[in-house]
């Protein structure tokens, strides 16, 4: 049997909501980083919690890029299509690469699953010649377990369930993954379900095995460990990096995180993952509503925790009144918008990137503040960690946006040593003069006296006050002082980051792509192609968004093109022209999912042929 | 500082207090300023939180940490800061606008959860700051500025929509009464839970005498029925007159021809007592009406929500082992290149 | 149309109904759509309003108008429905979550005001939409994937709360009970004001088995007690079982000691013994606990607030004459120039 | 006794919150406006209801500027200032012009009142020279009013309150007003309570005859009637106003009017007004926040009224969400802002306004509205008529941003007649198709299709929807054709609304002052100024700020300055530069008080001289 040795590869596994494709495509993820892969990670699934059996809208898919070489995307087309059913091969099938291979699980295409896909009777995907162009593999999966569990003292439905991971063992063997962390796996999930545990293993063993010795490939594929940069990795999602980011920061200020949720899709996975870290401290708050949960942010924010609250798009919309007070009383808060299709419920398990506007300017009043987005799933705990540094250190609302696609999806992360990590100081009132509470520093930022300071009993509120002692002040000349005062208090902000550098490329290049947020890997992979292809352009990814890195305006000065590419109408264009007056080109794309670095290359190629 | 040396006075700020001459409103904080000495705790151990309106105002009056949030969500911000800081006592300031009408929900929600915070709802039935329209408690029929021919939405029953919520301890009290008023407030202070207390206030601008029937001299006997606990319910000039139970049917006596042994006893303990106490919520201008409670209509010891939590941190330490940043940080599974 | 050939069919739309294979919810959706042809009213005259959350999919399965709004405001968005339009038949369907959590503050104040509409509140105590964290209703040390240490948040009584706001009509269904819940379903149509119906539905994904006491073939006749207007209360196997009322307070007695003519009657329109069953809500697995009520609590008439509405419009018709707009722009004082 | 003509003055009634100041201005509005005279008022009073007595925060004020030409601010600087205490005076001091007339209330300059106003013992403004620049007239009304009244059977309270009405009757005599209408107006509003009745008509006698009889004044003043287009005119402040638009747009359309609202300041009085029009099919709905009042618009709206809901900025901040829904389900609906100081609960009863990018980007995902802003208080009605005409016969929600400024102020209004206004058109289905709720018309408005209309039975929701059907479409490119639809949709307004014209000026010259909302009158007076002054600018009033006029681009592009006067931190500017990138230099006020005329001159001429 030959190996052959890959660079990268992307598999696709998909079938109905209830054949528990994450699951699968979970597993493979962890035990492909573990083998030394780079990979990335994109979970898709319906908005529905069980969307009818076999229809199209059901498919749920989660989809892995990995290679020997550094990864940025979840990648484009698909070497490997598993279906498991009609409608999972209906739906994916336009992202396989041409001849490309398919795995098949025969008893998903029944007469029933093919009405469910829409097929008339007698029509049949598998046999009409859909397929021509790819490379098919065909195994009856529900007859080969319902065979093999045939003494297993598990009822039908419990059987039929452990059909995954037969595909899972295929698929392990083809691509030469070690089963060990998956049976280790299956074994702690299950350790209260013996029959549970020992049908799943028999059928993830069954896969690899018919795999090995049924003959259907001519050769196995290898993809080698990728050259990353040596030090020690882990598998991380990208709300999982955000909720490790809260509490990394609030551990280094010396702080206890407070995070106050209401459920919304896809950012409940912060509130479950904080919720299981309670012994750091951590005391998660479900409220009763988006407006609690930030009120009740504020409060444990009042009471010297570092509070934070996360939502998504809908329930952003109902914080803002909130937030224009947390601003007002100038208290640290961090405010998570993990981003999806809008407006309103729009499409809720879908990426999109249109809530910066809303971030920006989305509140009454004059009440800039400070905006941070993530870029990938690992970057997800880095830029947690900044927003509550600067939220704590310039006490400040922050607003940190993330999105359904990195919110969801994996990558390894050379995860860091907690004593390299930056300490964060709270700007404490200290008993050395009377305590004023709107007597500011150099950086304007204001000093935090928390109950049970002894002698600094204060009010703070909504209504303006009067500089230097809070008092309540409807004075005409005051107001305009502090609407100026706290507007340079965030724009000071930008003296305690770092200057905004390039990811690729230099000034020497004619055209630069500014991304931000998810959109980075997508950019990163198209730049890298362009400049193979000779394309001259450059890459800039902001990380923050207000304010903007010092030299920003300075930088984009130089380039004849301003590409933007975003996941929404153009919003990041309105703030580079609000800014510096940057004539931009804005590629858009609004259809809630990422973009392909091919949509990119060919969008920047396009405008270097009008330079 | 030592607490036994602290008076009322000392809970003053140097703020003008800015609420209408008259108002009903100056009563309540000196009464909450007079009791504060009685607490026993520092006043930076104690926090005011309050939403918008003119009660709302409070907290710029008390010399304690405070915040005059926004409207109707003191009692979300309130559910924080004990949450994080058990050891505080937090009293929460709310009109009937603030947290009956806008701030319903969280008002409701704290109520189950039993944060152990004292909530004043300084009840004018009327909104003040915005001059006057109808709240959620002003009475079917009532001429305002929003609504020229009648109110025609019936008014909440705070007390009864308070137990309906679960409340753990639920009480009136009335501007004009300041020593019913100091025992309420203490007997709430004193309560572990949510303390929910009802405080009728007039508002000598835009609904003046909407309390004149509990606080006029000449009818407040007859038109109130003070709790005392294992006491006999009694009323009107006098006492002569009792409050008897036949099954579930209250009915008013005389004294004359009722022994006072035969009175329903008030017991703060009973929960289907005090809803029936609630339901004393006649129009004191129709005929046959019962008289108005006031006083602690309820209470019961139950968990609170801050201590459940802390206990949660605490098992979780003793389970997990005080949180290592690294540990966390490296996850189940790594590896090393 | 002639409404007296339409049947349950009628109802249906032509989309996929997308719950979960054996979710509770299909049961409602057919029992609704089968006492829709009772209404006697045309299609385009009813329109179901809801939040989100899976139970509030339903408008798509419905051939009337529909609405299916944002999380926690069908409510609120039905009471100006009906309120422009009081000869529309208008259900709400809402979820535990999103009726109680983020939509609590709408639904007491509808309740209070007594708007026409018929509320179904699907409660099966999770979230399920977002995939199970818990929700109001969930009881207390409840594990779920947001409380990984059990619940500390004592949940609501819905029944209880809708009483404190006032409610003029309150009724318990369960999914699996489908005769009770097409009763309810009619006796909450035929009522003038706001229904409030609290609907036991199994989410067999998220909270497989929550009302299994009161389902369980096995279990159900001792757990359950379906009040019946007018009858003694009785339950368990054969009505072996009754209530007693001992002044204020419940007992369970075996009908072989004790008459059925001494039991508690069910009145309907008795608000205290209402309240008193709403709080028939013993945890099923504490031993001595009460069977839990089905069927209509209470019921009232009282004004409805689209009447009261209607009403001062056409007072105002009569007391200024149909609005004239040159008037209204000439305004009381005006010039010539 | 000798008249002066003079061609405008300005009159400041200033007094505590108690003293009936509110009450005064607007009878001497009312008098001044039957008597021809062009006018605007700004009263200017406390957050307070009732701000401690005596004290400078207490201060309530009423200022009418008048004149004999048109009038279009409530003006600079104060002529004539009735000063009825020590805090008053010291207070509006600054406003008067030099050798101004103070009318001071001798019985306000007391110890107390000295003390209150923050004088130490011994001194008083009267005596110390403060006013040795002024014409001072000092009267104890106090004195005067307890001696005529002494035999009155009022308590001292009501008496008191009567102190008023003297100013009032000796400013009649002052400006030669003809006190007709107060007199009939004290008797309409005393009907009931003869004894103040007659109190207040003796006090308001009084007040003419000291100053007739007194010989204090060498000569009366005269403003003659203003040469205004003729037709009828009324006086209207800016919230009747916008009622008067609604209701009056609702009966053009054949619909009846939905008005929900929760109170807050300087909102309110839109649902104290509409909430006397039942007779006109009006519902007034008062819910119990804004969230429920947007709500319950939508569901009025679904229902086929047309729903309309009005706050100032922490309540906008509250409806984002909601107004998200309004606009995925394409529903008419009108959403008012009476913009107020800000942010958070911020200046409550002072102008600002600094809603402008909240109303424009305040949403999740993508969602634009069109916003429409009034100019002046009469100008309300107009675009609350066009603001109405857009939401239904564009089938969409329309923001509508007024400010506290003209909310408040009054202005004399050549109403309309019902017959000369426009009428509205709502797209009802006709039952000629079949009914497909997201069929789109050329201007890509969907059809309106109300409860009751047989077989159009359908449902709208805040999921994405399919094309035609609106069924729940997660389809990528659906998705992304619906965004780009809807905001077509909103693109396309600007083909019904009338292009760009000038205030003043015209493209010939270097500079144009482009204005937006309230800042109009002041605008235009700096412009006539600047114009007389030689300075060549122009002067463009933006009424349409989403979508701008389709030649409006064209239109600045044709200048070498523009100018943006704006009462926040410089909020239309980002909307000029995102459509045009125009540069823009921004003239900025946040004081919670209108812009002077002569800072606007100010700064124009500051720009004109670095041309
Ligand atoms: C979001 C929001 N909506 C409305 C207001 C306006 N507002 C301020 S206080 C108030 C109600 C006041 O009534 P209540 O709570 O009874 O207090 P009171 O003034 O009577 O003490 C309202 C509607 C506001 N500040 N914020
Ligand atoms: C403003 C807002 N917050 C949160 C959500 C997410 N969300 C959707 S449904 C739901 C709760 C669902 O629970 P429930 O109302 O009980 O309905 P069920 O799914 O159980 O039928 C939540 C939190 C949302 N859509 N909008
Ligand atoms: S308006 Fe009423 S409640 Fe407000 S301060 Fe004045 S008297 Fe008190
Ligand atoms: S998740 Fe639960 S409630 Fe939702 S559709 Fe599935 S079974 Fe029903
Ligand atoms: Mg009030
Ligand atoms: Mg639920």
């Amino acid at each position: 049997m030959a190996t052959q040795l890959l660079e990268k590869a992307t598999v696709l596994f998909a079938g109905d909501s209830g054949d528990g494709m994450q699951l699968t495509g979970s597993q493979f993820s962890l035990t492909t980083a573990l083998h030394g892969n780079d990979l990335a990670t994109f979970p898709d699934f319906p908005a529905e919690i069980r969307a009818p059996i076999g229809t199209v809208s059901g498919v749920s898919g989660f989809k892995v890029n990995f290679g020997s070489t550094r990864i940025f995307t979840s990648g484009g087309k698909v070497d490997t299509l598993v279906a498991m059913n009609v409608a999972a091969l209906v739906k994916n099938l336009d992202q396989l690469k041409a001849n490309g291979l398919i795995i098949v699980n025969e008893g998903g295409f029944d007469a029933r699953n093919l009405k469910l896909a829409n097929y008339t009777a007698g029509q049949n995907p598998l046999t009409d010649g859909t397929l021509s162009n790819f490379q098919v593999i065909t195994i009856d999966v529900n007859k080969l377990v319902k065979e093999l569990l045939k003494d297993s003292p598990l009822g039908n439905k419990d059987r039929d369930r452990t059909r995954n991971m037969f595909m899972l063992g295929f698929v392990y063997w083809l691509y030469n993954r070690n089963p060990e962390s998956t049976l280790q796996f299956l074994a702690r999930k299950f350790a209260k379900l013996p029959d549970v545990m020992a049908a799943n293993i028999a059928v993830f063993k069954a896969g690899l095995h018919y795999a090995d010795t049924t003959e259907l490939f001519s050769n196995r594929y290898e993809i080698q460990p990728a050259q990353m940069p040596p030090g020690k990795y882990r598998n991380i999602m990208g709300n999982e990096g955000l909720a490790l980011g809260l509490v990394a920061a609030s551990k280094k200020a010396g702080l206890d995180l407070f995070y106050a949720g209401y459920p919304i899709t896809p950012a409940s996975d912060i509130l479950h993952e904080l919720s299981n870290h309670k012994n750091f401290g951590v005391r998660t708050f479900q409220a009763e509503d988006e407006i609690a949960a930030i009120g009740a942010a504020i409060g444990a924010s009042f009471g010297g925790h570092i509070g934070a609250t996360g939502t998504s798009g809908p329930g952003m919309a109902l914080k803002t009144e909130a937030m224009g007070l947390a601003f007002m009383i100038e208290l640290p808060l961090v405010i998570v918008n993990v981003q999806r299709g809008g407006p309103s419920t729009g499409l809720p398990t879908k990426t999109e990137q249109a809530d910066l506007l809303q971030a920006m300017f989305g509140r009454n009043g004059e009440a800039p503040m400070p905006v941070l987005a993530c870029a990938t799933p690992s970057d997800c705990f880095e830029v947690a960690f900044e927003a509550t540094r600067i939220a704590i250190e310039h006490m400040t609302p922050v607003i940190l946006l993330s999105d359904g696609y990195i919110a969801n999806g994996a990558e390894p992360w050379p995860y860091p040593q907690a004593a390299d990590l930056p300490t964060v100081t709270p700007p404490f009132a200290t008993a050395e003069t009377p305590y004023q509470p709107y007597f500011r520093d150099e950086k304007h930022v204001r000093q935090w006296a928390i109950p049970g300071m002894k002698g600094m009993q204060h009010r703070v509120g909504g209504l303006e006050k009067q500089e230097l002692t809070g008092n309540v002040s409807y004075d005409a000349e005051n107001h305009e002082r502090m609407v100026k005062t706290r507007a340079a208090k965030v724009a000071a902000i930008a003296n305690s980051i770092p200057e905004q550098q390039f990811d690729s490329g230099s000034t020497a290049d004619p055209i630069v792509v500014v991304s931000w947020g998810s959109t980075y890997g997508a950019s990163k992979v198209a730049l890298a192609n362009l400049r193979k292809e000779g394309v001259p352009c450059a890459h800039i990814h902001l990380r923050y968004l207000n304010p903007f890195p010092k030299n920003l305006g300075a930088l984009l000065a130089q380039f004849s093109k301003v590409i933007v590419p975003e996941l929404n109408d153009g919003q990041l264009v309105v703030l580079l022209r609000r800014a510096f007056l940057t004539p931009t080109e804005s590629l858009t794309k609004i259809q809630g999912k990422p973009f392909l670095a091919a949509e990119i290359e060919a969008f920047v190629k396009q405008q270097y042929a009008t330079l | 500082m030592t607490t036994d040396t602290v008076t009322a006075k000392d809970f003053a700020t140097d703020q003008d207090v800015r609420w209408c001459p008259g108002c009903g409103d100056y009563s309540i904080l000196k009464q909450v300023q007079s009791i504060m000495p009685e607490l026993g705790l520092p006043k930076e151990d104690i926090a005011f939180i309050s939403g918008i309106g003119c009660s709302s105002r409070f907290p710029y009056y008390m010399d304690t940490y405070g915040m005059h949030s926004i409207h109707g969500r003191a009692t979300a911000i309130a559910s924080g800061l004990k949450a994080a800081r058990p050891e505080l006592s937090v009293w929460i300031i709310t009109g009937d606008g603030d947290g009956l009408s806008i701030g319903g929900n969280h008002l409701i929600h704290l109520l189950r959860r039993n944060v152990d915070v004292n909530i004043l709802l300084f009840n004018n039935e009327i909104y003040g700051l915005t001059k006057g329209q109808y709240s959620p408690t002003s009475e079917l029929g009532k001429f305002t500025k929003s609504s020229p021919l009648g109110v025609i939405d019936q008014p909440f029953n705070p007390l009864s929509l308070a137990m309906g919520a679960d409340a753990s301890f639920i009480a009136r009290a009335i501007d004009r009464d300041p020593i019913l008023l100091r025992d309420v407030l203490r007997a709430g202070n004193l309560h572990k839970g949510s303390s929910f207390i009802e405080i009728y206030q007039n508002c000598n601008v835009f609904n003046d005498g909407a309390f004149d029937p509990y606080s006029d001299k000449k009818r407040k006997a007859e038109e109130t029925l003070i709790l005392q606990e294992g006491k006999p319910l009694v009323f009107g000039l006098d006492n002569a007159m009792g409050i008897q139970l036949d099954g579930l049917t209250p009915r008013m006596v005389s004294l004359a021809t009722c022994s006072a042994d035969d009175l329903w006893i008030h017991d703060s303990k009973d929960h289907t007592k005090a809803w029936l106490l609630t339901r004393f919520f006649d129009d004191p201008k129709v005929a046959g009406h019962f008289p108005r409670p006031f006083g602690v209509f309820y209470q019961q010891e139950r968990p609170t929500y801050e201590k459940a939590m802390q206990e949660q941190v605490k098992q979780a330490v003793e389970k997990f082992g005080e949180g290592d940043l690294d540990v966390l940080l490296a996850g189940r599974n790594n590896w090393e290149i």
